[in-house]
């Protein structure tokens, strides 16, 4: 049953991760590809834990933990860049 | 023994919801009509989504170690933390670029308005480029 | 009381990183809650220049009740959401909200309009500059009023009640 | 897998190289940073692909190669020192020559020239 | 010993005036004077020994490798060389002394006369092919400054400058034949290359190895049709003139084809070549020495002339032709170093050599009137004076020689030819300069020199004739030269008469007509107007420069400046070699088989290529292509994830979002699109490229990943625990196994922060007010929400990097992602909050962060020096404290420590600093701002 | 400190480095102190090492005590030690010229100049392909930020190709590393060349792609023909000291193309033995013909001393391509005198053209030079040494050469060098009369400061001395080029228990 599960929760991130890049090539705007990119980081989480579910190690927790509290930053520096160009002014 | 199936099944659910979340947060990114309605499939959804499937990794280490693995609560408390701040800033960003609205959108932020205050207007020197 | 001020000037904050601290090396060993213990109080006292003035928390009791209630709402309101992404025959009312801010504070406006954001429906889109009205979109309003009225009896005034202002 | 693992760090390096190729200092930036996760990615394989395997002992048990792995991680960090110094001469040179080419010439002077 | 002193004393010589150069002038040219004196007089004192029949040696190892061997000889030849070239040598400084206007540097003259002087003795004494090499290359460079000492003057540059590179290339020509000699020989040294004469003559590549030597001494020589630099080296002061080319420089050539006669010549080949070659330098010079009306030129084309003469006689070969050869070495150098004196003591009196503005100077300078004519009448070969005797052994030998067969009477027909001409213009010279009514008076009446600056003309003239009453007094010395030339003894002996004989019926034909000729002068110069020589200086200069033109745009060409270019070969070159490896392999696939593949990697490459491409694809909207980019270093770091890189997935994540700020800042003040400008068929042909590499990486990542890998990690894996105290290896090799390279790494960081403070050092950049599409920045400069987290995320991301650090050296983590960490969630503090507050917070200096990190690194390393071993040798040790149970300490995370600190500071230098240079609320706002609207309306003009 | 010697010629100018860098605002002189004195240790440091070396040991480090193959070695023999005493030598001449104010003209000057001379030395040193990657990036990037020395918009442009290919070269360098390893599995080079031997042939021609490449990036370095490009405009627009302690950075390429390939592409290595020969060759070949014509195009002093560099890039190469001890011999006691001399010139250059005002180096009619004789005396010395030309080194270490090649060799070798000499013969002379003869006006500028004739007349000292000493220096590099034909004692040296630790 666990593994049915892993498989169908990956099938669904993976089916997520599509959307993102399709989201991400069609834009139409920058804001839009932007939120793509952000989707696809927090995904990436979801693609590590399960990875570690399925190799039954917690090696990759710091991976996981690293993206939710970093990979927002990149985020904030393109809408810094779009809102006000200079990122650090 | 019961309990061990319990459990296995609730980590299978939490998998499962968790996947489908996720999913669900980047369908609505994907196919909402516009930016501003993009915006909330994965703000709220995809963070939901991986708190499920943290939630379903903790309850897993704790069966399979026998001890309490509570540490994947900081990567939800991180991504509660960030999440809604990049949402916030991508919302800011869509509106200082005047990015279009859905028609039936109602109310009419200044925002969006042809009027905006913003500093010196000195062309950018590469208009011309592209 | 002076002594632990200037060693100790953030206790929730220096106990939330001792907590942190344990979980995130998952043992409680004295070793490891020493090592905590002298984190949690350097790093406040490292960043403690970063910090603007922040609130005073004068009831944390009704802080956990109030992320209780946060949790809860996103647990149900996501499923909502959910709801309304994948339902086909379901036709959406986006709406753009103006909501007056009572909080005064930045830190506690930063509290509401993550905890708008993360609620589902809507998203806190822009903060006015004066810091007055944060402009809110929501997915599917019906009644704007009801919506702010919710915002502000549901988190907004919890809030102010929690810190001290 | 191998093959897929070959044909992606290939697709990658030409990107990069095609990259490096371009006339202006941005693209060639990009493309140098690029090439430069082609070129870890394929150093990293270089000790095999393993599942399952960090290098992180404890007990027997098939560990990947961690010899790559540290050399690609310094690898990574030059890489990094390299892009940032070479992105920021990048912009010094658009200040000296008043336009973003990577000879410091605008195309009016390159037309002039041929 | 004393023939390194003979050697080494006009060497010595060079620092006299150099150091005398301040006193004055007469004790600078007596000081000169005194060394090379003694270095003739200590080769006259060996000449009893030489009679004797030694040959004296000397030699010391050089450079053994090379073959070059400090080694002289003194034997007859030398003998004859180094008394001319010291003798005359030592007139000419007293001439000299006479004939260099006060103000001119004449310490600098004397050592450049000296350096010369000791070249030429060097190529005279040489016992070691090399060495003879080296000497005569320094003539070359001696006579170059000497010939532009004048250097004020156009000519004598050029003239210098051409000497240089036309004896020059013959040097040149002569190292190869040198080498090409000494290979066949089998050594450099001297006595054993003239013994193996046979062997030379032997050898298959004595052909070239002639052709190469005889380059050399031609050029040197002037013979035609190098002869074309001699005329300009008179541009030089008239004393370097007669130095030059009486008695050295261009004896140097016939010198170099007199002392190997022995061993190269003996062959058709070389009779025919130097015979040839010197008949037509001898007509030729003569011929357009009639038609020179400078004093010089016409000495310098009598030069040129006499070389040939002599050539023809080295290369008629015969005893006596060598023997006429020697005797003209000799006499040639009296007569024309007189006449050349002479010439300049005309020069120095009227301030002309124009023989049309001179005439009946007889009266003025009678004294040097009869000097003169006496070395004319020698210079034309008329009886009683030395160069009659060896013009007629000349006739003599063109008759006797064995040369060109049936045309065998050509030689003497132009020998005498040759006389005709050399009594036309010698009379010419003599008569119109001294005899001959002059058209116009001179302005100034000429005088007649001091007598010390005739004495050297008046002792020359002397010789001229003694020698030519008495060649007698001469038979001794020539007999000694000839015996290394013709390599044996030769009993000859020189009469002045040798009865009614048809080489004398030539000499009376030479100057009967040579006088016809000089009297129907005009006629014959109106005959050969056509053909006037082309002047080779000209023809010289707009050669070189020709060849400098053509020389620049061949490698403008090759070289157009672009990097496109360089690079498109550079990748080109790696494609090939790339290619020639993987050709040799039989099958690309190993042993190895591949693993089995899921949905997950293929996803994760379908990412990875899509985020390739797509960066490509979009390169020209940088904003969107910088996104792909960002795609690409996510998967990267999940590749890592998936294939057991933990760290590496963390590195790359942190990285990554610095890579991106970085980026970023740096978009904003370039060009947000990069215009089209490349034409599809380039960017067609860099897809080609570039693809081409792709495939070859690819291929080779293929080829290794299926095979297997027989690796020296287990040791790494073994010892890791026991060895390094770790069980993460990956750390454990960074900060222990391999952390030379790691101190290496961080030193580069820290290089790249210091690089990159340098070029922020005075940056002009202009701040665009609005973006890309003209729409005004938002006026939200500090988000309050963003400030609001940043404040709250950075006492947890400090947490969070001290978690990382400390576990590092036994799970995934460690210095540099802990480093990364601390600096993002700062930098993150810059964006959200701005330059000014969070630098009043953080006010320390980075440089010195990144440099205490590297120095803690290379001070645990160095610790380990005081026990006893190497650098960076680690310790590790379990210690037990009560309460807190057992833990490790090791030195390597006092290492790690470093990285951690160099990793900061380095970071913080490159953004922080990055982002202050764009801030416009700086001390210096003004000056900035207005340098920003300059730069920007000069950026304006680039819109294409 | 004897025990550690091999290691100090990297340790000594990272700390000098480190104390420089570490206070950034200590005074002018103390700062000169540090960086002239590290230098000078360095010189003794060198002249230590050669003398160990003499002896014909083979030495080496290990560092962190992990014995090889396994851990990074330094390894000191011969060749390692002539180029640190090389690099120290020059480094002397050019910090102390640095000294006379070049220094102050931006940040960091002495502690990036110290960390440079680490990255050189370590390159020399090292015995680990990998570590030699890491210290070819030390050198480069430290290279990179003393090439901006001072600003200026020619450097800011050339610095931008010389960077954009140089991180390509870098690229290629781990490729072609990460393909040696994973043919071979070790990184130690005495450790790759011994599994070599026993490469199942089916690999070969994954290890031929790997060498090749290597052999591109090397030849990148070494400023090579078709890679050549970014050198001489680079080198003409750094800063004299710069571009004169950059004569060794060719060299480190044509040091790692002579180790590499005759330690681990040795005889022992069969089909791969030696294959880099032929194309190092040809290369060769035409740079030499591609550099003869840059020397005739040059209109700038530097510039046309940065292709007399290329001139000897070729000739080194020759060399190597040549393949024989004697030829291995010839280009060093050639690379020896080559270095110095340039980088003599490259000083030379800047003084003169801080004398002529305006014109700078440019190659036009200008004012006379204030101490024009004694600078025209010393461009003389420089300029025939270069050219090649007797009685300075130049001429013997191409006559080496040229004796060196054999049979058909000469047939290529000798026209090219002859005639690439001819051109510089060509170019020094017209360059000579017109900087210091054809000039008009008055003499301007000011007087030299001690230290910088200081700087030029210590390497152009060179030329003579080399000369004189030309005996013990080709007994050193013949028995340098031995030790090379022979890797089999290095390989035990390194791995059983040969050396010394
Ligand atoms: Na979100
Ligand atoms: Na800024």
């Amino acid at each position: 049953m666990l593994d049915f599960a892993l498989w169908t929760s990956m099938a669904l991130v993976v089916a997520a991760l599509l959307l993102n890049v399709y989201r991400l090539a069609v834009g139409p705007d920058m804001p839009d590809r932007l939120l793509a990119l952000d989707t696809m980081y927090v995904n990436s989480i979801a693609l590590i834990v399960l990875m570690g579910l399925w190799l039954n190690t917690k090696t990759y927790f710091e991976s996981a933990l690293l993206i939710a509290m970093l990979g927002f930053i990149s985020t904030v520096a393109v809408c810094k860049y779009l809102l006000r160009g200079d990122i650090i002014e | 023994m019961t309990l061990y199936v319990l459990l296995e099944g609730l980590i299978a659910f939490l998998l499962v919801a968790g996947g489908a979340f996720a999913f669900i947060g980047s369908l609505g990114m994907a196919h909402l009509q516009d930016f501003y309605m993009r915006l909330h499939g994965p703000t709220k959804a995809t963070t939901l989504g991986i708190g499920c499937m943290l939630a379903a990794s903790m309850l897993y280490f704790w069966v399979i170690d026998g001890q309490p693995h509570v540490q994947e609560m900081l990567i939800t408390l991180f991504l509660f933390i960030t999440a809604p701040v990049s949402a916030h800033l991508l919302a800011k960003t869509g509106l200082h670029l005047r990015l279009r609205r859905a028609d039936r959108t109602r109310g009419d932020p200044p925002e969006l308005r042809d009027e905006e205050v913003g500093e010196k207007p000195v062309p950018h020197p590469d208009l011309g480029h592209g | 009381m002076t002594f632990l001020r200037s060693w100790l000037p953030t206790p929730l904050l220096s106990s939330l990183l001792l907590v942190v601290w344990l979980l995130l090396v998952r043992s409680a060993s004295p070793g490891q809650l020493l090592l905590g213990s002298f984190l949690a109080v350097v790093i406040p006292l490292a960043t403690y220049r970063f910090r603007d003035s922040a609130p005073r928390i004068s009831k944390p009791w009704l802080l956990l009740r109030f992320v209780l209630r946060v949790l809860v709402d996103i647990l149900v309101a996501n499923i909502e959401v959910a709801w309304l992404i994948v339902n086909p025959w379901r036709r959406l009312r986006p709406h753009f909200v103006e909501y007056p801010l009572m909080l005064e504070n930045r830190f506690t406006i930063t509290l509401l309009a993550n905890t708008i954001s993360l609620t589902p429906g809507t998203v806190s889109a822009n903060l006015r500059l004066d810091g007055r009205t944060l402009l809110i979109h929501a997915l599917d309003v019906d009644d704007e009023a009801a919506l702010v009225r919710q915002i502000r009896e549901r988190y907004e005034r919890p809030l102010k009640e929690i810190y001290e202002c | 897998m191998e093959s897929l693992y070959a044909i992606t760090t290939g697709v990658l390096t030409a990107c990069g190289l095609y990259l490096v190729l371009r006339g202006r200092t941005f693209p060639v930036v990009v493309g140098l940073t690029l090439l430069s996760y082609a070129v870890n990615l394929f150093l990293f394989s270089m000790g095999g692909l393993t599942t399952d395997g960090a290098a992180i002992v404890n007990g027997p048990g098939g560990y990947a190669d961690p010899l790559p792995q540290a050399l690609v991680l310094t690898a990574i960090v030059i890489g990094f020192a390299m892009t940032a110094f070479v992105m920021i001469l990048a912009m010094r040179a658009r200040s000296e020559a008043g336009n973003d080419h990577v000879d410091g010439r605008s195309r009016e002077d390159r037309e002039g020239r041929s | 010993m004393t023939l390194l002193w003979i050697a080494l004393l006009p060497l010595l010589g060079v620092l006299v005036p150099a150091l005398t150069a301040h006193r004055r002038r007469r004790f600078c040219s007596l000081a000169t004077a005194a060394l090379p004196a003694l270095a003739l007089v200590l080769t006259l004192a060996h000449w009893p020994s030489l009679a004797a029949g030694e040959v004296l040696r000397f030699a010391v190892d050089w450079m053994p490798a090379l073959g070059l061997d400090l080694a002289f000889r003194l034997d007859g030849l030398a003998l004859l060389f180094n008394s001319l070239i010291v003798g005359i040598g030592l007139l000419i400084l007293l001439y000299a002394h006479y004939y260099l206007s006060a103000t001119e540097p004449f310490g600098r003259f004397y050592a450049y006369l000296m350096l010369f002087m000791a070249s030429m003795v060097g190529i005279a004494m040489a016992d070691n092919l090399l060495l003879l090499w080296l000497f005569w290359e320094l003539t070359g460079l001696s006579s170059f400054l000497l010939i532009g000492f004048w250097s004020h003057r156009s000519d004598a540059r050029k003239g210098a400058r051409m000497a240089l590179t036309v004896t020059g290339a013959g040097g040149l020509a002569l190292l190869a034949g040198v080498l090409l000699l000494g290979d066949i020989v089998g050594s450099f040294d001297m006595n054993v290359v003239l013994a193996s004469g046979e062997t030379i003559l032997a050898d298959p590549r004595y052909s070239l190895m002639l052709g190469l030597v005889l380059l050399g001494a031609f050029t040197k020589s002037a013979q035609f049709p190098f002869h074309f630099w001699l005329p300009h080296a008179m541009a030089a002061p008239t004393p370097v003139s007669a130095y030059l080319h009486s008695a050295t420089m261009v004896k140097a050539g016939i010198l170099l084809m007199a002392r190997l006669h022995p061993a190269i010549a003996g062959s058709e080949l070389w009779s025919l070549i130097v015979t040839l070659t010197g008949m037509i330098t001898l007509i030729y010079g003569a011929w357009f020495a009639l038609f020179k009306t400078d004093l010089k030129a016409i000495l310098a084309f009598s030069t040129v002339s006499h070389l040939g003469l002599i050539t023809v006689l080295l290369g008629i070969g015969s005893p006596m032709a060598l023997v006429a050869a020697l005797f003209h070495i000799l006499n040639h150098a009296t007569f024309k170093a007189a006449l050349f004196m002479s010439a300049g003591i005309i020069d120095h009196e009227t301030g002309t050599r124009e023989i049309a503005r001179l005439g009946g100077l007889r009266r003025a300078m009678p004294v040097t009137a009869l000097l003169s004519t006496i070395a004319g009448a020698a210079m034309a070969g008329v009886p009683l004076f030395n160069g009659f005797l060896s013009k007629e052994m000349l006739f003599a030998e063109t008759l006797a020689a064995p040369l060109l067969g049936g045309l065998g009477w050509l030689l003497p027909v132009l020998a005498t030819l040759g006389g005709v001409l050399s009594v036309a213009y010698s009379l010419r010279l003599i008569h119109a300069v001294f005899f001959k009514e002059p058209r116009e008076a001179p302005a100034q009446p000429p005088h007649e020199p001091p007598w010390l600056m005739r004495a050297p003309v008046a002792l020359l003239a002397l010789l001229c004739l003694v020698v030519g009453v008495a060649p007698v007094l001469v038979e001794g010395l020539l007999g000694l030269a000839l015996e290394p030339v013709l390599g044996k003894a030769f009993e000859f002996h020189l009469s002045i008469w040798h009865g009614v004989n048809l080489p004398l019926m030539m000499s009376l034909v030479a100057l009967i007509v040579g006088v016809a000729a000089y009297w129907r002068h005009a006629n014959l110069r109106r005959l050969i107007k056509g053909f006037r020589p082309v002047d080779a200086r000209l023809v010289f200069e707009a050669a070189i420069q020709s060849l400098g033109r053509i020389a620049e745009r061949n490698l403008a060409r090759l070289d157009g400046g672009s990097l496109q270019r360089y690079m498109t070969l550079l990748l080109l070159t790696a494609l090939v070699m790339g290619v020639l490896g993987l050709a040799q392999m039989p099958v690309l696939t190993g042993s190895k088989g591949n693993q089995p593949l899921d949905g997950i990697l293929l996803l994760g490459a379908g990412l990875l290529i899509f985020g390739g491409i797509g960066t490509a694809a979009t390169h020209r909207y940088r904003l969107i292509s910088l996104l792909m980019l960002s795609v690409v270093g996510l998967v990267v770091a999940l590749t890592f994830a998936r294939f057991s890189a933990p760290d590496l997935a963390l590195t790359q994540l942190s990285v990554e979002v610095v890579t991106m700020i970085l980026l970023m800042l740096a978009l904003f003040f370039l060009p947000q699109k990069t215009p089209k400008e490349s034409s599809n068929r380039r960017n067609l042909r860099d897809v080609g490229l570039a693809g081409a590499l792709g495939v070859v990486v690819a291929s080779l990542n293929y080829a290794v990943l299926t095979r297997d890998n027989a690796s020296i990690s287990g040791f790494f894996l073994e010892n890791s625990v026991p060895g390094g105290g770790g069980h993460n290896v990956v750390n454990v090799i960074l900060v222990d196994f391999r952390g030379f390279d790691t101190l290496g790494e961080i030193t580069v960081l820290a290089l790249a922060g210091l690089a990159i403070f340098k070029l922020l050092n005075r940056l002009r950049l202009f701040m665009p007010h609005s973006d890309g599409e003209g729409r005004l920045w938002s006026p939200d400069r500090y988000p309050a929400i963003l400030t609001s987290i940043s404040m709250a995320l950075l006492p947890l991301a400090l947490l969070v990097s001290a978690f990382i650090f400390l576990r590092g050296h036994n799970q995934p983590g460690g210095g540099f992602i802990a480093g990364l960490v601390t600096a993002v969630a700062l930098i993150l503090l810059y964006m959200a909050r701005g330059v000014e507050w969070t630098q009043q917070r953080l006010d320390f200096p980075y440089q010195p962060v990144a440099i205490v990190g590297v120095a803690t690194a290379t001070l645990t390393g160095l610790g380990s020096w005081l026990f006893g071993y190497p650098f960076l040798t680690s310790a590790f040790g379990h210690f037990s404290l009560p309460l807190i149970g057992e833990f490790e300490l090791a030195t390597a995370m006092l290492f790690d420590l470093g990285v951690y600190l160099a990793v900061v500071g380095a970071t913080l230098m490159i953004l922080a600093n990055l982002g202050k240079v764009t801030t416009p609320h700086r001390p210096a706002k003004e000056a900035t701002e207005s340098h920003a609207t300059d730069t920007a309306s000069r950026s304006g003009k680039e819109k294409h | 400190m004897i025990a550690h010697l091999i290691v100090l010629p990297v340790l000594l100018p990272l700390v000098a480095g480190v104390a420089l860098l570490l206070k950034r605002q200590a005074g002018t002189r103390l700062k000169r102190l540090v960086g002239v004195g590290s230098t000078l240790l360095l010189l003794l440091v060198g002249i230590a090492l050669v003398a160990r070396a003499n002896g014909g040991d083979i030495a080496y480090y290990a560092l962190g005590d992990w014995q090889p193959p396994f851990g990074i070695v330094l390894v000191l023999d011969r060749l390692s030690a002539l180029m640190v005493l090389l690099t120290a030598i020059l480094a002397l001449g050019v910090v102390v010229f640095a000294c006379a104010g070049e220094d102050e003209r931006g940040s960091n000057f002495h502690g990036l100049f110290q960390w440079q001379l680490m990255g050189i030395n370590g390159a020399f040193l090292t015995g680990d392909l990998f570590n030699l990657f890491v210290f070819f990036e030390v050198l480069l990037l430290a290279s990179f930020a003393l090439l901006l020395h001072g600003g200026g918009k020619a450097r800011i442009l050339s610095g931008v190709h010389y960077v954009v290919l140089n991180m390509a070269g870098s690229a290629l360098f781990l490729i072609a590393v990460g393909v040696l390893y994973g043919a071979t599995g070790t990184l130690n080079m005495a450790d790759m060349a011994v599994r070599l031997g026993e490469l199942p042939a089916e690999r070969t021609g994954l290890v031929t792609a790997g060498a090749l490449m290597l052999l591109v990036v090397f030849g990148l370095k070494a400023a090579v023909l078709p890679l050549y490009f970014w050198m001489p405009r680079t080198y003409a627009a750094a800063p004299a000291p710069v571009a004169a302690l950059f004569a060794i950075m060719t060299k480190v390429g044509i040091y790692a193309i002579l180790r590499v390939y005759s330690l681990v592409f040795g005889d022992g290595a069969g089909a791969l033995s030696r294959l880099e020969q032929a194309w190092v060759w040809w290369l060769s070949l035409g740079t030499l013909a591609v550099a003869g014509v840059g020397v005739l195009a040059a209109r700038d002093l530097r510039l046309l001393v940065a292709y007399l560099l290329l001139v000897s890039v070729g000739t080194l190469m020759a060399g190597i391509g040549l393949g024989s001890p004697a030829a291995v011999s010839a280009l060093l006691y050639y690379l020896v005198h080559t270095t110095l001399v340039t980088g003599g010139l490259f000083l030379l250059a800047e003084l003169i053209g801080q004398q002529r005002g305006k014109a700078g180096t440019r190659l036009v009619r200008g004012r006379p030079l204030r101490q024009g004789g004694w600078l025209a005396g010393l461009f003389f010395v420089g300029a025939v040494a270069v050219a090649g030309v007797p009685p300075l080194s130049g001429a013997l270490g191409k006559a080496l050469l040229m004796a060196s090649a054999e049979g058909s060799q000469r047939a290529w070798l000798w026209p090219l060098l002859l005639g690439t000499g001819l051109c510089a013969l060509i170019a020094l002379s017209r360059a000579g009369s017109t900087l210091f003869w054809r000039s008009q006006g008055d003499p301007g500028g000011l007087a030299l400061p001690r230290s910088q004739w200081f700087g030029v007349i210590w390497l152009l000292s060179a030329a003579p001395l080399l000369v004189v000493l030309a005996g013990p220096v080709s007994d050193y590099t013949r028995a340098t080029a031995e030790q090379l034909a022979h890797p089999q004692r290095m390989i035990e040296a390194l791995l059983n228990t040969g050396g010394t630790p």
